[in-house]
């Protein structure tokens, strides 16, 4: 421990420990520029001098990289501190006028106007390198440094070209303290963050706000440590320690008696119908892009606005987008109508848009849902039946001009309409996950026509499928509402649970035996069992079937040569009988 | 019998899990298909023996179907490859008994097709239809 | 050049010394000046001088300097050379020929004894070289 | 090794100086005129042409030293060289017209020694100078080269070489003039991070305007550079060194790299050196030429291949340096006084010099002085010897005013301080500095303004940029003094930039910064009247400033001693002159642009400026 006196006060730190740290525990202020804590000192800017007593010699020293030393007398704020630290305020207030951090100090320290020359009244820029030291200490890409010297020095790429070494991680941007780098300015490698959207804003984020378990995660693709090997400033930051870069994903193995599928549905991709415009109109939006829109935690606090961040004045909304089509999916999304019909109120809630509601068939089957439908009627929602053709924005009529126009054809009037509006929203269907086929393929259970997986029975079985013990529950099984939803896993649950209680399992009856006396030892049924189920018995020279194993195939059976292998209910007397059976006219 | 009064007589063998099923999506589907084809139910197009399509052929069939999952899909993981297999050779033993090739037919029909189904079982009704009837006593002795 | 060891770097400086001691010896035991004005010249001076060089070289000598000056005033006599020897006056032998130089230079540089026979005369003064 | 017969014996050692200086002054094609006219005369197997490293007296190259007896000639030409040839080399009769005759007496002296520039240096850097051809180690090692080096590794501890250091009292003769010995004993006793290795660096970065030691010596003798590098290394416990050494400086860096492949080649570099089993090689890294890289930091920076500019310290060098590992940085001049030191031993060295001060130091003496050129002389000899004696005074006889040492980063020092003996603390007392060793001396013409002025505006344009004091300051400074000199300065303005240099001086990064205002602080105390004639009167006593000139015609002179002879006139740019053949001429100062084209045309001295 060391002792030393800051402006007055007695303090004790550990060894190592920086003045400007020492004073910060001492709640004294030392005005920085080119410090930051992430970054090591690097003793440019010279504002943060201080005046510093030490074996009877006094001097000034940089607190940001002087270490403090056992009997040290600091001040911070004396006579020749003030002087040195106010000229040199002021000389960088000159070169950058324009550079919010400088001001602020400058005018703490009583700067009204610098008595140097100005060059450059815009001017941000202060030199303090955090760009370069944070693109070369944090992201480890090296792809920005000073150039030129003394007056003409400057931050920029090698040759002043945009660099190859550039990762476009816009850490350079986010440690200038006075906003001179902006993303746009870095040779258009940055991908400027849409207003609306959904994409990564950083590496570590929780997928959403609602996400469940709230826990953040790190996106290996944004991670600038899974490109340069570098940064890891989360680590340094994270007093809990809880973050480990070298955690690999890894397979464990579970025992499981039962399990239950719910691996959910992906939305429709509404560019696939190139005539809505989606992608290419910016007020053309999906459903869920809406959801995060009107979200009070969203990029807009929950307002509902334009591109152009005005408020819409009329709002389409279209059903049915990529459901009940047969160029898409012939089947019906099921909860379109109803989150549209929720669109529609929280639109009329929030703003004076006009809204339409363009529908095929309205699906409210829910209990209460019929009910809602009638409040929006009496709300004033324009319910157009039909299904729109086109979004466009030519305009043919003044009206029309700066805006989205949809065309349909309204098949209670009969007419095809153009109705000019502002926004758009995409009801779009539900499709299954996008490793929905891979799934099937490992549990071995089968997708019915709409893709979706496959149930035993739609009446009987309706949450089991095909492979014992694997239940299925909610949108993976086909498309459904939350309360569905709740019913079916309730009822998956409770398979999987009936299982687990009784604690015994059923097997098929239908299993293969090995008829002692027949078996002539040939081994053929043991290497065709997929199910290691018959083992050769070296002391009987015969096969033996496990009954537990035996899934009945019966493909030991039909290979057999000299039948000493059958199938319970399925042998051959009984299926040759059969054979007969059908022919007996 | 004149040839359009003809009626094939088909043998099925389905598996339980996917062309079973198929075919009775089919059945609930209220689609309508051939009457022609006669199903056995077997656990796994693993297990039809070449026995059974030579006594199906043996008792009268006009032709024999044999069909299970897709393959990958099997129920029991390999069935359905090792009925291949033995499709492939039964055709050429049958081709050797003067049996056509094209009245044994293997055909992938999982639960989710019963239209597959039904187009399958229309298909070779038709196809057989045109070959006409096999009259094949399969080494059975004149009775 | 292989690598070298101490003592094969000592003996390499003992003869680099050798071939480089003439930039800075200034405490020579014996002085030899050969007259070169244009008179000396035509008379054989040159072959006088080299015969001087040869000696110094064939023996190795480091402490005998060897130089030139002009005219000595008795042009008849050239070839003529002044020997000095630290301590004792010079000598100046006339009529030279590279064999009267081996032996003025054995006797006389090497063994102090004054080669009279070609020797002109013998000054008074003595020489500090 | 093979013994080789005796060398060939020469009767004469014409010793070619071949420093930079010289052989801009041609010394190349002296030699190639030499050796033919040797060869014509057939002298060429009596008399040797040697090429030498700068022999220091740079103002009268090109130089030839005759060995023996030491007889110097001076601003030699091609066309000198038959006759020289033939009356000296052949007939014995040294040539005196090519001899060196001081200013104000007649009489050549012949003899290098007796040439005051010489008499009064005392040699330990610059030992071998003029006596050997920097080209040939054997030359080096003939004048005991190595001798040091082979002490050092066989009959010394690392221990003991850094007490015998210690105890010469060398201190570093880049400038601070840092404990040369404590340096290294920081160096031996730091540990290098991760296993990796001690460095060794020999700092040949010079800079500063008009100085040239580093570049003389390592051009002169280059292996005493090694030697000393190798002896440290094993002091420190070193294997890897660097010489960084500035592109610019072609002749020193071809004989460097020479004088290294020799050295490696004889096996006094490298692998097993001298069969001691010590391992140390030298590798030679290029600077650019900026003057921020001769600061130590920046200079491994720029050795790592990053950008040249300082980082603050601690850590110093000893402790984290080049690749972040304990790295022991001098300059050349230090390094070539290493080998003396083990030699002939501490008690030797330190009994040359001042009391803090020991030894010699080197110094370039430039300017408003007769005797340009290379001086090494004791600590503690004044300023007056060194200018007056060693020097020769001031040309034209004009008044001395006042010597800026230590270069850029030095200070001027006024006559008033001419009895001021030279060590590393009196000049540091007066305000200046050591620095490399850069001596500019200015005469009454000078204007200290303007100088300020100049030292300024070239640290001003060398600053690296990286702290604001140095980046901003020097500029903000530099702007005041080009008011001043412009004639708009306030004293205001003058107290401003006494405060903008105290504290540059106190809070800038380097040593750069730090003591880039010394030229203006010194001129500010030793010279403040004439900031305030610049201000206060607009006027510039030296007549420098051309801005606060006033060119006037004396029209009595102009028409009765030169007849209105028109000259001026006609050679005005701005035709601010009018006045007829045989009549008074006068200048329109509001045409006037302050060319001095017509002050420097009148023959009758009628043209008048104040």
């Amino acid at each position: 421990m060391i002792h030393l006196t800051i402006d007055g006060k007695k303090l004790e730190v550990e060894e190592g420990t920086t003045i400007l740290q020492a004073a910060e525990k001492a709640d004294i202020h030392i005005p920085t520029l080119c410090f930051h804590p992430l970054l090591e000192p690097y003793a440019s800017c010279r504002v943060c001098i201080v005046e510093v007593e030490h074996q009877g010699k006094k001097e000034l020293l940089t607190s940001c990289n002087t270490l403090v030393r056992e009997g040290m007398v600091v001040e911070t704020a004396s006579e020749r501190v003030l002087r040195a630290r106010k000229l040199n305020v002021e000389m960088l207030l000159a070169r950058a006028p324009a550079a919010e951090p400088v001001k602020k100090i400058a005018q703490e320290l009583g700067i009204e106007k610098p008595r140097f020359e100005i060059k450059d009244p815009q001017e941000k820029c202060i030199l303090c390198g955090l760009c370069v030291r944070a693109c070369e200490e944090v992201v480890g890409a090296n792809a920005i440094s000073f150039i030129n010297r003394g007056q003409e020095r400057e931050v920029a790429p090698p040759f002043g070209e945009p660099s190859e070494a550039c990762i476009g991680c816009t850490a350079c941007a986010f440690f200038c303290p006075t906003g001179a780098i902006t993303y746009e300015d870095l040779y258009g490698r940055q991908v400027i963050h849409e207003e609306l959207n959904l994409g990564p804003a950083t590496a570590i984020r929780v997928p959403i706000r609602q996400a469940v378990p709230m826990v953040p995660f790190i996106d290996e693709d944004a991670c600038i440590h899974f490109k340069t090997g570098n940064c890891q400033l989360c680590v340094k930051v994270c007093e809990k320690e809880a973050i480990n870069h070298d955690m690999k994903e890894e397979e464990i193995e579970i025992e499981v008696g039962s399990i239950i599928l719910a691996s959910g549905f992906k939305p429709f991709d509404a560019r696939r119908i190139p005539a809505y415009g989606y992608g290419r109109f910016p007020n053309v939006i999906t459903a869920l892009e809406f959801e995060r829109l009107v979200n009070a935690s969203g990029p807009t606090g929950g307002k509902i606005l334009l591109a152009n961040g005005q408020e819409p004045k009329a709002v389409g909304i279209i059903h049915c987008v990529g459901s009940r089509d047969e160029n898409y999916n012939e089947y019906c999304s099921r909860v379109c109508c109803m989150y549209s019909l929720k669109f529609a109120h929280l639109i009329r809630e929030k703003t004076e848009a006009d809204i339409y509601d363009f529908y095929i068939d309205m699906r409210c089957f829910g209990k209460g849902y019929e009910e809602f439908y009638h409040r929006l009627l009496h709300e004033g929602t324009k319910f157009i039946r039909g299904r729109v053709s086109e979004i466009t924005d030519i305009p043919l009529t003044p009206e029309e001009e700066g805006k989205l126009i949809i065309r349909v054809e309204d098949t209670l009037v009969g007419t095809v309409r153009r109705i000019p509006v502002d926004m758009v929203i995409l009801a779009t269907g539900l499709e299954p996950s996008l490793d929905h086929n891979e799934i099937a393929h490992i549990f071995n259970i089968s997708c019915s026509q709409d893709t979706f997986f496959l149930e035993r029975h739609p009446k009987l079985a309706p949450v089991s499928t095909f492979s014992d013990g694997i239940f299925l529950a909610g949108t993976c099984q086909s498309p459904k509402d939350i309360p569905d939803t709740v019913a079916q896993a309730g009822a998956a649950a409770s398979e999987a649970l009936a299982l687990a209680d009784k604690g015994t399992f059923e097997l098929e009856p239908i299993t293969a035996e090995i008829d002692e006396k027949l078996c002539a030892g040939c081994q053929i049924c043991v290497s065709l069992c997929p199910f290691n189920a018959i083992t050769y018995n070296k002391e009987k020279h015969i096969s033996e079937v496990n009954d537990a194993l035996c899934k009945g195939c019966g493909t030991c059976v039909s290979a057999c040569p000299s039948g000493a292998a059958q199938q319970k209910h399925f042998r051959d007397l009984q299926i040759m009988a059969e054979i007969e059976g059908l022919f007996i006219d | 019998m004149s040839q359009q009064a003809f009626e094939p007589k088909l043998v099925g063998f389905l598996c339980n899990w996917c062309s079973y099923t198929g075919a009775d999506l089919a059945g609930t589907a209220r689609m309508t298909y051939a009457p022609n084809l006669r199903i056995i139910r077997v656990m796994c197009s693993g297990r039809v023996d070449p026995q059974f399509v030579l006594k199906a052929f043996q008792e009268g069939a006009d032709g024999v179907l044999i069909s299970g999952c897709h393959p990958g899909d099997c129920h029991y993981q390999e069935g359905n490859y090792k009925a291949l297999r033995r499709h492939r050779l039964l055709s050429k033993m049958l081709e050797q008994f003067g049996i056509e090739k094209e009245r044994f037919r293997l055909e992938w029909v999982s639960a989710a097709e019963g239209a597959k189904f039904q187009k399958v079982c229309n298909e070779f009704t038709e196809q057989i239809r045109k070959l006409g009837p096999l009259s094949w006593n399969g080494g059975k002795k004149n009775e | 050049m292989p690598k070298l060891t101490i003592e094969e770097l000592e003996k390499l400086r003992e003869r680099a010394k050798k071939a480089t001691f003439l930039r800075e010896t200034t405490d020579y035991r014996a002085k030899i000046t050969v007259h070169m004005g244009t008179c000396g010249i035509a008379a054989g001076a040159r072959e006088i001088m080299n015969a001087f060089l040869q000696e110094l070289q064939a023996r190795d000598i480091t402490d005998v300097l060897l130089t030139n000056s002009g005219c000595a005033g008795l042009c008849s006599r050239e070839p003529m050379a002044t020997i000095e020897i630290k301590g004792q006056a010079p000598v100046k032998y006339v009529d030279l020929t590279p064999e009267k130089v081996k032996q003025i230079f054995e006797k006389h540089v090497l063994g102090g004894e004054i080669v009279q026979d070609y020797a002109l005369g013998i000054g008074s003064e003595k020489t500090d070289y | 090794m093979e013994e080789k017969t005796t060398p060939t014996r020469y009767r004469l050692h014409l010793m070619v100086c071949a420093g930079t200086a010289c052989v801009s002054n041609r010394s190349f094609e002296i030699k190639e005129a030499l050796e033919k006219e040797l060869k014509k005369q057939g002298l060429e197997n009596e008399v040797l042409v040697v090429t030498t490293g700068c022999n220091g007296f740079c103002e009268r190259g090109p130089l030839l030293v005759v060995q023996p007896g030491n007889i110097f000639y001076q601003q030699l030409t091609v066309k000198d060289i038959p006759y020289l040839v033939e009356e000296h080399f052949l007939k014995g009769r040294p040539v005196q017209k090519l001899m060196y005759t001081p200013p104000e007496e007649k009489k050549p002296i012949p003899v290098l020694n007796d040439i005051d520039f010489f008499k009064k240096q005392v040699l330990i850097a610059l030992r071998n100078r003029g006596l050997i051809d920097p080209e040939k180690i054997e030359d080096y090692i003939a004048r005991d080269g190595y001798r040091a080096l082979v002490k050092a590794l066989t009959q010394m501890t690392p221990e003991e070489i850094i007490e015998e250091i210690k105890k010469s009292g060398l201190r570093g003769r880049g400038g601070a003039g840092f404990p040369t010995g404590l340096k290294w004993e920081f160096v031996r006793l730091a540990s290098p991070a991760n296993g990796g290795l001690k460095y060794l660096v020999c700092n040949g970065d010079e800079g500063d305007p008009g100085a040239f030691m580093d570049r003389s010596i390592l051009e002169a003798d280059p292996h005493s550079v090694i030697e000393g590098m190798v002896i440290g290394a094993k002091a420190i416990g070193a294997q890897q060194g660097y010489v960084y050494i500035r592109n610019e400086y072609p002749l020193a860096l071809k004989r460097l790299t020479l004088a290294l492949e020799q050295a490696r080649e004889y096996g006094l570099l490298g692998k097993d050196i001298l069969g001691t089993g010590f391992d140390f090689d030298i590798k030679v890294a290029r600077g650019a030429g900026a003057f921020v890289c001769g600061e130590e930091t920046a200079l491994l920076a720029s050795i790592e291949g990053r950008l040249g500019e300082p980082r603050p310290r601690p850590p110093y060098p000893a402790q984290r340096g080049l690749y972040g590992q304990p790295t022991c940085i001098n300059n050349v001049e230090t390094w070539a006084n290493v080998p003396v030191i083990i030699n002939r031993g501490a008690e030797w060295f330190s009994k040359i010099g001042t009391k803090t001060s020991k030894g010699t130091k080197v110094f370039s003496l430039v300017g408003k002085i007769n005797n340009t050129g290379l001086v090494e002389v004791p600590m503690g000899i004044t300023l007056r010897e060194i200018i007056f004696e060693i020097g020769g005074g001031i040309p034209g006889g004009k008044e001395f005013k006042a010597v800026q040492t230590g270069g850029p980063s030095g200070g001027c020092i006024p006559k008033e301080k001419l009895d001021l003996p030279i060590d590393y603390e009196s000049l540091t007392e007066a305000g200046s500095m050591m620095g490399s060793g850069g001596m500019v001396v200015m005469d009454e013409d000078t204007c200290m303004v303007d100088v300020a002025k100049y030292f300024l505006s070239f640290t001003q344009d060398e600053s690296c940029g990286k702290c604001t004091p140095c980046r901003e300051g020097t500029k903000a400074m530099l702007d005041i003094l080009e008011r001043i000199t412009k004639g708009e300065g306030t004293e205001e303005d003058l107290q401003l930039l006494e405060d903008l240099a105290v504290s540059i001086k106190e809070t800038a990064l380097c040593g750069l910064g730090k003591t880039a205002p010394n030229p203006v602080l010194t001129t500010l105390r030793y010279f403040r009247d004439e900031y305030l004639t610049h201000i206060r009167d607009k006027k510039c006593p030296a007549h420098v400033c051309r801005d606060l000139n006033v060119y006037t015609i004396d029209e009595k002179i102009c028409l009765e001693v030169g007849h209105g002879c028109d000259v001026c006139r006609r050679n005005c740019a701005s035709e601010a002159i009018i006045g007829e053949k045989n009549q008074p001429h006068r200048i329109i100062q509001e045409k006037c642009i302050k060319c001095g084209v017509c002050y420097d045309v009148c023959k009758f001295g009628a043209v008048k400026v104040d």
